[in-house]
């Protein structure tokens, strides 16, 4: 029988991380809050905090479960394994190698599930009926996220012996597929179900607080190295390369969003500087350890650029997807995910680079095509997996209790008609009037 | 000259520029106010107490204009900001003695 | 009684207030507003959308004065806010029935 | 018809409004203002170096109505403000021509 | 003579959790901040750096000795054994089993003080002198927080061998009675000491920035799992429990509340949702390892809609708890407390539960209701304990020195009168003003 | 051959500090940006982020080489050596005792690297162009962090084998005079070079949000504990005694500060408490595990007076440090790393605390004046190399590209001007306006 050898030092850095990578669920609510208009910042906000009030247990009961029990069909994991949190047992478990108590493990895995659903309410910004996204969000996470990080990570489709395996076993450190492809595809969707906002494409919609984005921002560079470097489920040097590559890529990509704005339009701008972080965090989320210092700073670059051209083709498409979760987690979580296929490289003399077995090297460092196939291939499927199941659960929400508020509550602002409240105490009951 | 001052819905301000714009105006100032009238504001319950907040969003446009434009302004302004809601505000039109632009010093009508 | 009211560029505030002072002018009341104008706002792009912004920034300040005062009070106002460039702002007088000083009850001249 | 302005310290809304609508006022507008006078500002230290801010924070209420009533709407509005302190404000009068209002097209007495 | 074996792993964990224990009190000087009206913000979280800066001192210099000292009575440590943290050995100290530094230790248990300390401010908002708050905080850390420290974790009449020990021993995994109780009780009293500020009950009194509340309640989660999880002071399967539970409650607390409002006023606002979290988070203190997965969610729940509910009462009994101290903390810290003695669970099945010897589980899970009589008999003795000695110091202060600003002073903003500052640069001095 | 053996404990708090120092540049962004004026609070936030975007790239290519590579001089090492993170070898480091991979100490570093130079930007508030301020970057860390960097820490001038190796060991536990002796210095050299703000001495120029303020300090004090225990490089006690005495400086200093402030100025402001706050982790920072308790208090007492009379400063000699990166970091780095040669205390009955071989107790705890001397000379070898070269680099910039914007940009605001951005939505397309 095995026995489970506890690591401290392992525990002690996945606690942390966990911890890092819930903060980023409220980094996210200032990211988004902060560019929306002042009279829907709460709405935006509440998207996020309900993410966290709904996802949590959903996970604790049978989400964890669903994504990491006993496979069925390469889809989904049996959800009553460990249904509740129960019946778990830190010798047999998936995290036993590292001496990480599962537990543990459950509790950082929480964290994915929730900002991946948050992550999504950006395309909806100012106009989504909150009853019906916390609808949505409840049974998106069930159909759809558990599903995917079954078949990245839970050894389905996706995995070392899924529908790529007989080309190379495709590379996802930290979620570039479950998480940001497939939160991007499904803000495209929902964003196109529930149209655009009234003023769309001819009002600024100007961002009311850039503070605020900034905030947002940092929190999620703070947050993603548990997303990233606690991705590794372990203290030690391939934790320490994912460190190292994700503030690289992240910095870089900065720079190269404030390039390409200063070429483009002729100012640097501050929401660029914050958006090129988020990008470069996206981009090198599923490369995370697969690359060395040269390969994150080429990933990072790329990012920051094509997602600063991205942002602007919902102008041109017409689609309202409002703070860029297409611009940035779709194009950004592609371009992480297909560059793999041409920057993996482990080696000598690459400290702490890892890749799972069955991966090879990209292009660009003598693996040859295989690995960029696998990564295209991966990529679509995720894709069109996304993109059907969203359009069907939205779809049906639309048809039955409806996914949006009327146009009359949408100029009044939503977050007095749908919360009963103003962001901040505004002509009437400031400062200066009533008791002084 | 007039001072055609009108007190409206914050989101109608987007029309009453555009309508002025089309009437020949080429200027106005535009400032933020609170409204206390018919209109009642909405109610609002903090962790279990109940509050009316009687003052209501509103902004305030302010145009200058000769003795024979004024009544026009203010049925243009009229015009674009009705709803037909209560609570669409008031236009009223006030005498000016004289207006001087700050950039030239020049005095009356060429002023504006 | 005329109330004199002016609406300059922001930066303007300081001398104007220092101007008003020299003149022996010991009250007034300020502002915050937006112009629209001649003077066009800047263009704002973001994220690739690119947008004017027509409403600038400007100042209000109201000094009510006496009658003979409201000709010098517009001229130290004008002096002092202009900059000579589009933008600079307005001022105009207009006719006050009585003033009150809250404080006393005191009604016309003495009250100011 | 006629336009009550009144700049007063914030505090004294509440009492003010109170009392307008005690006197069969049933609209207002009010919006944030900055008041320069007598009362001067409180001084501030910022890390060691001092500053006077001389304006101080004031409400501007304005009331229209009819020609005879104001007089009356002054007097309620200055008991109300009323604490005896330096920097209670002031209340002035001026004439309007033409009220309108929006939501009817409405004009005159009737508008108010 | 024992030696000190360093475990690298758990001082690690114990390191990261008291820096965010630490962030905790900023976070509720932005939870408390954002809730008052513009012109106290400052004072508001100025009562919460203030504590920060005086009891870290006092806790460095006696209030650790006094805690964790040799037991005088049962009631408080030797305040001069580790007078200045020093005589510290690390072989021998309370931690040593888990291979800990003292020092580590001492710092960690510090935050506790701090923050409790900090969370009083809530009920004495918009009026209480400064001064006046600053030897309050001192002198009740001193008379009543460190003995309560000492009762229920430093081997005084609160432990094992205290009052209850012929019942059972009480459960008090992270501070339900010493943190939370104690600081609503205390906020009950000196809220009624103080009176009510002017206008309470008729004016609105408006949150002025419910972002900064939003901030706070996820900087207090953030913390939290430094609190709980870092309460088990390692890092094992325990502290993955904890997290696990953290999350749940506060997550599922969030959405009861919001029910509760949305039924009873007919808006799930946003400070309700950062109220819920709270809640959650308070109420799961206590019972942070003694349940499952299942009873987190239930306490959670049970004391999201009981807080709710409790924070209308003020109105109704007329004390000015400004901004709800009792009705979250005290109800909460009283709920989480109690329901421990239905709730308990470990044995087979419930991975990484802990009690302490001579506790048992709840009355659900077959254990009898000695735990349940236990549990009420602590909460009691820390309601009153906590009660009459802050009203003895609150007495005291306000007969000397006073403890109420003039109500001139609390029309024209306590920021300004008592600290020379407005928040926010407001008119004449703003963004359009001056040097534009 | 030597091989490396992992310490789990250590890398994961080396990773969660490296996380830490991380934020703490985003916090001095709110830090510092809240002190500001509305119209140039994104400005001021960007210099701080660009220093990230463009920092970590150095860093991560030649910086760590060129301070940790093989001595060339005293002066620098060899930037060529670990180019790009390559060629290295964990077993073979300089972090391979405490069994950290050399990796995870690269990015711990890199954090030190970039809040270095963001601190700089505190004295060239609202007026210095945005590209000059990008290339001041990234010369200034090259050519004068770096090699600072490894004077002190690398093996350099300013080490154990360095200039006072005579008299005595110098001590600079977490970065005294690397980090705030030498921006402080560079901070004022700037400031002399672009000159006064308009209207300085003049206007308020007052905060234009102070909860920003208070934010960034508990963001700093936070991220501080990354930085001071973090500097240790493992999970001990002499980690937890440089938490302790980080937090007893921390909030003794405040309240100093606070004293000075009301005895001076009749209030004691928020912004006192926050600068009262850094002025005390500055300070501690080089004494951070050198010290006693009492020693870590008295510090921060000497430390938050003084700086609270040093911020004055500037008024008299007219040079305008806008935010105090003299008063605070450069009169706190010298108050810190003197008052070493007075406190430092090593030995029984102190638990914790830790010296390098040939330093020695200072004149307080009978180590004579030798400690004392040495830290005197390494302060004032600091700020002479800085001063000196942070003018060349920055005259050669002004002479070619220019240091400043014009001075009707200055009026408009630089954000307006630079970034093409206002911070908040203002009148014209504020919740009022447009659509509502
Ligand atoms: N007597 C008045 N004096 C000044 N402003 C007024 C007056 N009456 C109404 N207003 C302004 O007009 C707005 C609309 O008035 P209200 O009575 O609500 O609706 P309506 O004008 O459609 O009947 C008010 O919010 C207020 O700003
Ligand atoms: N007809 C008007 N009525 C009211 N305000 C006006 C009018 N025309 C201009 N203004 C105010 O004066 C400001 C400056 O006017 P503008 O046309 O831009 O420049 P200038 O007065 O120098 O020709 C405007 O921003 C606006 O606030
Ligand atoms: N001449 C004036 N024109 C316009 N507003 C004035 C004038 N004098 C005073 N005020 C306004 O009245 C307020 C109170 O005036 P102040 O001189 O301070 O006190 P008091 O009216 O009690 O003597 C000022 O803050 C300002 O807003």
């Amino acid at each position: 029988m095995e026995e489970f050898v506890l690591d401290t030092g392992n525990t002690a850095w996945m606690l942390a991380s966990s911890a890092l990578v819930l903060l980023m669920t409220p980094g996210l609510a200032f990211f988004y809050g902060g560019m929306v208009r002042g009279k829907s910042v709460l709405n935006m906000m509440m998207m996020s905090f309900g993410a966290m009030g709904l996802i949590a247990p959903i996970w604790f009961l049978y989400g964890y479960s669903g994504a990491f029990g006993t496979d069925i069909g390469g889809i989904i994991g049996n959800p009553f394994e460990f249904f509740g949190s129960n019946n778990l047992d830190d010798a047999t478990s998936f995290v036993s190698a590292v001496g990480l108590p599962v537990l543990v493990f459950i509790g950082f895995q929480a964290t994915f599930a929730i900002i991946t659903v948050a992550l999504i309410s950006g395309s909806v910004a100012d106009r989504m009926k909150f009853s019906s996204w916390l609808v949505f969000a409840a049974v998106w996470v069930t159909f759809v996220y558990i599903p995917m990080a079954h078949m990245v990570w839970g050894g389905g489709l996706l995995g070392a012996d899924g529908i790529t395996s007989s080309i190379a076993t495709p590379i996802d450190f930290a979620g570039g597929t479950v998480v940001h492809i497939n939160a991007g595809v499904a803000g495209l969707v929902l964003a196109i179900l529930l149209g655009r906002r009234k003023g769309f494409g001819k009002e600024p919609m100007r961002p009311h607080n850039l503070p605020f984005v900034m905030l947002g921002a940092a929190l999620l560079w703070f947050g993603w190295f548990g997303f990233n470097a606690g991705s590794e489920l372990a203290a030690d040097g391939t934790a320490g390369r994912a460190w190292v590559n994700t503030t690289a890529a992240a910095a870089i990509a900065m720079i190269a969003w404030l390039a390409t704005e200063k070429v483009r339009d002729g100012h640097a701008t501050s929401l660029g500087a914050a958006s090129g972080i988020v990008a470069g965090l996206v981009a090198i989320t599923p490369a995370a350890a697969a690359v060395d210092t040269v390969g994150a700073l080429a990933i990072g670059i790329i990012a920051g650029i094509l997602c600063a051209l991205a942002v602007g083709l919902k102008y041109k498409y017409g689609y309202d997807d409002s703070l860029d979760v297409v611009g940035v987690h779709l194009v950004g979580g592609l371009t992480g995910t297909v560059l793999i296929g041409l920057f993996a490289h482990v080696g000598d003399n690459v400290n702490g680079t890892w890749i799972p077995d069955g991966a090879m090297n990209g292009l660009f460092y003598g693996g040859g095509v295989n690995q960029l196939l696998a990564q295209i291939i991966v990529a679509l499927f995720a894709v069109v997996f996304s993109g059907v199941l969203t359009f069907v659960i939205g779809s049906i929400i639309k048809a039955t209790m409806g996914l949006r508020i009327s146009q009359d509550d949408e100029v009044s602002g939503i977050d007095l008609v749908t919360h009963g409240e103003t962001a901040y105490e505004t002509l009437g009951t400031s400062r200066n009037f009533g008791e002084a | 000259m007039k001072l055609v001052t009108a007190v409206i819905q914050p989101h109608r301000l987007d029309d009453v520029k555009a309508a002025l714009e089309a009437a020949g105006i080429r200027g106005m100032t535009v400032s933020e106010a609170s409204g206390y009238g018919r209109q009642r504001g909405h109610t609002e319950v903090y962790r279990g107490a109940e509050y009316t907040v009687d003052l209501v969003p509103k902004v305030r446009v302010e145009v200058l204009v000769e003795d024979e434009a004024a009544g026009t302004v203010a049925d243009v302004v009229v015009q674009a900001a009705q709803t037909g809601k209560i609570g669409d505000g008031k236009v009223w039109v006030v005498p000016v003695d004289d207006v001087v632009r700050v950039r030239t010093g020049e005095h009356g009508p060429g002023a504006l």
